[in-house]
């Protein structure tokens, strides 16, 4: 719709879509500093201080100040680094969550690239990430950034099996990988969440709702896992692994990272949203409805769809500042000996259901 | 068959996050697996024995202060419990009482680093803050008395340096009631976390036999199940006037020794500290805050080796006197020497995150280890 | 490499406004290696921590020197360690800071005479920006010293200095 | 619970004259000096005895003794040639609550100490250190290399009270 809006102003689809392409990076750009800042002082109210407080009200500005202090920092490569992996590696990183924003459904009027397979689209394309954290562990030359990423590779592929289990059983009852179809599925109010059972009719919908939830459970903490976030941030270890696989980056190629790591986070919350809570619906109905404003409804939409997504960012967050880290060995043992069992239960289980 | 692999040596310090200071350790890995662990120690090797030998008596404590930081008063306590043994003078009532209450609120500050800076090593960041956050009321307490955070030349032979402030122990007792909780809110947000019971239960199990044959002391022997506590077993100072257990490791989350047993014991102890601390208070008499010594301390020829229970364990000094103004020569049994040296047996076998939860949980103050 | 490493022979509006912003962003957010090394390291924790919040001046440990801009040398350095100081310090990227904290750092402090195996003052080995007396400094003494840091560094300039 | 009398008359019956004295005449402490290579055997046997069971040493520290002929060099320093280097052992029984003192001397020139790290576990360190400091030479010991001090130090053993410090390591000046 966007697309179509741009194409008629400016009478080129090309230029259209090189704007399309550009707006999700300026919501990164513009949720990363966001996110920054709110990390800081989230952990920082949550640990009894005050956290940034020099730079603008109540330290707004500090990620700014950080990114042009970045920006001026001596981008260091080690001698015996690798130096065209070492840096293609933060870049690939980058292009793995940024690729990932073009399926995401901002709102009805918005999202980058309608695909049929968005979900899956989302799910292939952020393994690109693996490749780049692999490359990045590799070229270093650093043994800490070795194990970190190959702990890293361990963990997001081991992570998503269950969640393609998760995602199998919303393709079983909304029928569609599509991730505006199934947002729009959702509409109305909160009630035809597919947390709450979607838009199934009669008691199939009751008996849905639990193995949702426990679905939506065994999505999340698989999802925290894949963006490496604590309790699960292993390839990142602080007290073990120094900082894991990017030990060796410096400069704008760690600012990279720091980015992808958001922006991670982001896409992961979004993508639950879209599963589970009603993607970009508003709970209760739009202020655009009501007072027949047609175009309003999309800015709610998207409104909302940011909202759900950060707090999911928060909840993220909130585990980070609270839980200790796990082990590797018990990382693999939560994923392989419970999530993986559980959705695949889950996954039997809605099958039989929605087969009745 | 097995695959054939190479083994990978990762140096980890003498900058790491979480090697508490200038420890470098060698680790042969296999995987994840560790095979051999060597500590390097003496990267804060900071010349203690050299400089008693230069100095007098008095002159001495300042430096005792620097050895381990974070108890700074028991490193006092200790070397002024030896250094009165040789000359065989006793010290008044008052200071006796000052004495236990300072060693006791130290004992305090320093278990609350121990167990914040463990919760650090697990990657649990916020009890560490929150810890030191309550730390720093031990301190101005330390402060207010006399006058320094850290480092206190504080007691000194014969007697301690200054009288406690008005104030001292109205704020104290406050501090009391206000720490009693704290440690319940420890306790649930990271004693009983499960992933952090996961990280450290049934880790580093240090059994009994190789804990004595090994000299290990303090909360780490305790957490092994012996009920050795200097303070009960070879009695200095007033301590025997007190009424505090002694707890001992019981394997509550899982074997007895493991790295969970001796972070919980020294939570354990912090209420036996404040339990102490109680009891001091209501008891303390006024009177004298030095004892007559001679201004130059000119112990007879001899040799002395005295200890305490300082929070890392036995710290003891052997103190040789040739009749002169200066020590012949002064050696520590320092607990985090000592304790140190067992690590490497502790680590094999287990994955490199566990380096970090054994190494935690033996509570280590580097500038002790290196003197 | 680039424009910013540039250094001009004479001064201007535009010039000097860069400046400011340049600098503006490098003094507010001076991350410091995760780095201890004796008694001072306690009270750099103790400045971390709730009480005193280094966060607030935008400062914030991170465990490798590659993403680091300022170390604080908080603590005696020995011969065995004065090695790894330099190593460390040369593995941070420009532009980078040094604080020495505490009388060891400074001079040796009270190991100054008998201390065989100390390295009086750390500045033998690495330059050092700014020195906070004190065995050890208090917290506030460190947080003073950062700021005659930010005072520093805000008055850098990409102008050359006339040779006088 | 043994006296140290006692303990040296138990001693001097088993081993002869690998114990040489006991030393009571100064205050504080009593110690029974033993000869340097059999300090091994006769730990070994305090240990596993069943009426002593001294299961914890507590401190290794080695002390130099400077009773050699002293001689003044051209810089003002003094060089000790001769004399003894000696090591005490405070062990103890934790269940049986009784301490001891023990002593061996070495010459200076060639401090040859038996090792008891297969006694005691955290003997390994002590004699490192004393090894590190003092330059004792522990036998048999398994790895008896530097452990405070650089490993590449080679000015010689800080603690003896000859010692002086170089003007240089790796071009660092060392005095202030």
């Amino acid at each position: 719709m966007i697309f179509e809006f741009f194409a008629d102003l400016l009478g080129s689809q090309i230029l259209s879509a090189i704007i399309i392409a550009a707006l999700p990076l300026v919501f990164i750009i513009l949720y990363v500093l966001l996110a920054n800042w709110l990390e800081r002082k989230v952990s920082a109210h949550m640990q009894d201080r005050l956290g940034p407080m020099r730079v603008g009200w109540h330290g707004w500005l500090q990620p700014i100040a950080d990114m042009i202090k970045i920006l001026q920092k001596e981008d260091i490569v080690a001698k015996d680094a690798d130096r065209k992996l070492f840096s293609a590696a933060p870049v690939l990183v980058f292009v793995g969550c940024y690729a990932a924003f073009a399926a995401i459904p901002f709102s009805s009027a918005f999202v980058g690239a309608d695909l049929e397979l968005g979900l899956l689209y989302i799910l292939a394309v952020s393994s690109i990430v693996v490749a780049g954290i692999l490359m990045a562990g590799w070229a270093s030359n650093n043994k800490y950034a070795l194990i970190g990423a190959v702990r890293s590779a361990a963990q997001i592929i081991s992570y998503e099996i269950p969640t393609v289990f998760i995602i199998l059983c919303i393709i079983i009852v909304s029928g569609t990988l599509n991730l505006t179809t199934l947002s729009e599925q959702q509409s109305g109010t909160f009630l035809n969440w597919y947390i709450l059972g979607g838009d199934v009719e009669g008691w199939k919908k009751f008996a849905l709702i639990p193995f949702m939830f426990i679905g939506f459970i065994v999505m999340y903490i698989s999802s925290v896992a894949e963006s490496n976030r604590t309790p699960f941030d292993l390839p990142e270890a602080e007290s073990e692994l120094v900082a894991g696989y990017h030990t060796e980056y410096s400069g704008m190629k760690f600012a990279m990272y720091l980015f992808a790591e958001y922006a991670n986070m982001f896409v992961v919350s979004a993508l639950v949203v879209a599963m589970f809570l009603g993607g970009y619906q508003s709970p209760f109905g739009y202020v655009g409805d009501l007072i027949n404003v047609p175009w309003l409804i999309p800015i709610e939409q998207f409104f909302w769809f940011t909202v759900k997504g950060l707090f999911f960012v928060f909840v993220q967050m909130w585990l980070r500042w609270t839980l200790p880290r796990l082990r590797v060995d018990q990382l693999m043992a939560l994923c392989w000996k419970y999530l993986i069992p559980i959705a695949f239960v889950n996954l039997l289980i809605i099958s039989f259901l929605m087969i009745l | 068959m097995a695959l054939k692999t190479e083994e990978m040596v990762l140096n980890m310090g003498p900058q790491h996050p979480s090697t508490h200071g200038v420890l470098r350790l060698e680790i042969e890995l296999d995987g994840e697996i560790i095979i051999n662990v060597k500590p390097h120690i003496g990267y804060l090797h900071r010349c203690f024995e050299k400089h008693c030998e230069a100095m007098t008596y008095p002159q001495i404590i300042p430096y005792v202060d620097r050895m381990d930081y974070l108890a700074s008063i028991y490193n006092e306590f200790g070397y002024a419990v030896a250094v009165e043994r040789l000359l065989d003078i006793k010290v008044p009532e008052r200071v006796e009482y000052i004495r236990v209450i300072m060693g006791e609120l130290q004992r305090i500050a320093s278990h609350t680093v121990a167990i914040g800076t463990y919760g650090l090593d697990i990657g649990a960041f916020t009890p560490f803050l929150f810890l030191f956050r309550d730390r720093e009321k031990i301190l101005s307490l330390f402060e207010m008395t006399c006058g320094a955070r850290l480092l206190y030349n504080y007691i000194w032979v014969g007697g301690v340096s200054h009288d406690l402030h008005p104030n001292f122990l109205r704020q104290t007792k406050e501090f009391i009631n206000y720490f009693k909780p704290i440690i319940t809110e420890i306790n649930n947000l990271l004693t009983y976390n499960k992933i952090f019971i996961e990280r450290t239960a049934n880790v580093g199990i240090l059994p009994l036999d190789a804990a004595i044959n090994y000299g290990i002391t303090g909360p780490n022997l305790r957490a092994s199940g012996l009920k050795w506590d200097l303070r009960r077993d070879d009695p200095y100072s007033i301590y025997d006037r007190f009424d505090f257990e002694i707890p001992v490791g019981k394997g509550w989350m899982g074997t007895v020794g493991d790295c969970w047993d001796r972070y919980y014991l020294r939570i354990l102890e912090m209420e036996q500290s404040l339990k102490i601390l109680e009891q001091a208070i209501e008891q303390i008499p006024d009177g004298d805050i030095t004892s007559a010594i001679p201004k130059r301390i000119k112990p007879p020829e001899g040799q002395i080796y005295a200890r305490v229970e300082n929070p890392r364990g036995e710290l003891g000094y052997f103190i040789m006197s040739k009749g002169g103004l200066q020590p012949w020569r002064v050696k520590v049994k320092a607990p985090s020497f000592v304790n140190m040296s067992i690590f490497g047996d502790l680590c094999r076998g287990h994955l490199i995150a566990d380096v970090v939860a054994i190494l935690g949980s033996i509570d280590i103050v580097l500038g002790e280890v290196d003197r | 490499m680039g424009l910013l490493d540039r250094e001009f022979t004479e001064d201007n509006i535009v010039i000097s406004k860069v400046d400011d912003f340049l600098n503006w962003g490098r003094l507010s957010s001076l991350w410091q290696v995760g780095f201890g090394l004796a008694c001072c390291a306690i009270e750099m924790m103790a400045t971390s921590a709730s009480h005193y919040d280094f966060d607030r001046f935008g400062v914030i440990p991170r465990p490798t020197p590659r993403q680091c801009d300022v170390i604080i040398i908080s603590g005696t350095v020995t011969f065995k360690m004065a090695t790894r100081v330099k190593r460390l310090y040369e593995q941070m990227p420009d532009p980078k800071y040094v604080i020495s904290m505490g009388s060891c750092a400074n001079c040796g402090g009270p190991y100054w005479e008998h201390g065989y195996h100390v390295l009086k003052g750390v500045d033998r080995v690495i330059p050092v920006d700014v020195y906070v007396p004190g065995c050890p400094p208090r917290p506030e003494a460190l947080l003073e010293g950062l700021m005659k840091l930010q005072e520093k560094i805000r008055n850098e300039s990409l102008v050359k200095k006339a040779i006088v | 619970m043994k006296s140290t009398q006692e303990i040296y008359n138990l001693l001097k019956e088993k081993f002869q004259e690998k114990v040489i004295q006991h030393l009571n005449t100064l205050p504080k402490e009593e110690v029974i000096e033993v000869r340097p290579e059999s300090i091994n055997e006769i730990v070994e046997f305090l240990r596993d005895d069943k009426e002593l069971h001294f299961d914890n040493l507590i401190l290794l520290s080695g002390v130099d003794d400077a009773n050699g002929s002293k001689n003044k060099l051209e810089d003002g320093t003094e060089e000790i040639t001769g004399g003894t280097l000696s090591v005490y052992y405070h062990i103890e029984s934790m269940d049986l609550r009784h301490k001891l003192v023990l002593k061996v001397s070495a010459p200076r020139e060639n401090p040859e100490v038996e090792s008891i790290y297969d006694v005691y576990g955290c003997a390994n360190w002590h004699e490192r250190e004393a090894f590190d400091m003092l330059g004792i030479i522990f036998k048999n010991h398994p790895d008896l290399t530097r452990i405070l001090m650089p490993y590449d130090w080679e000015f010689g053993y800080p603690l003896r009270k000859d010692y002086r410090n170089p003007e240089f390591y790796q071009g660092m000046k060392v005095p202030y």
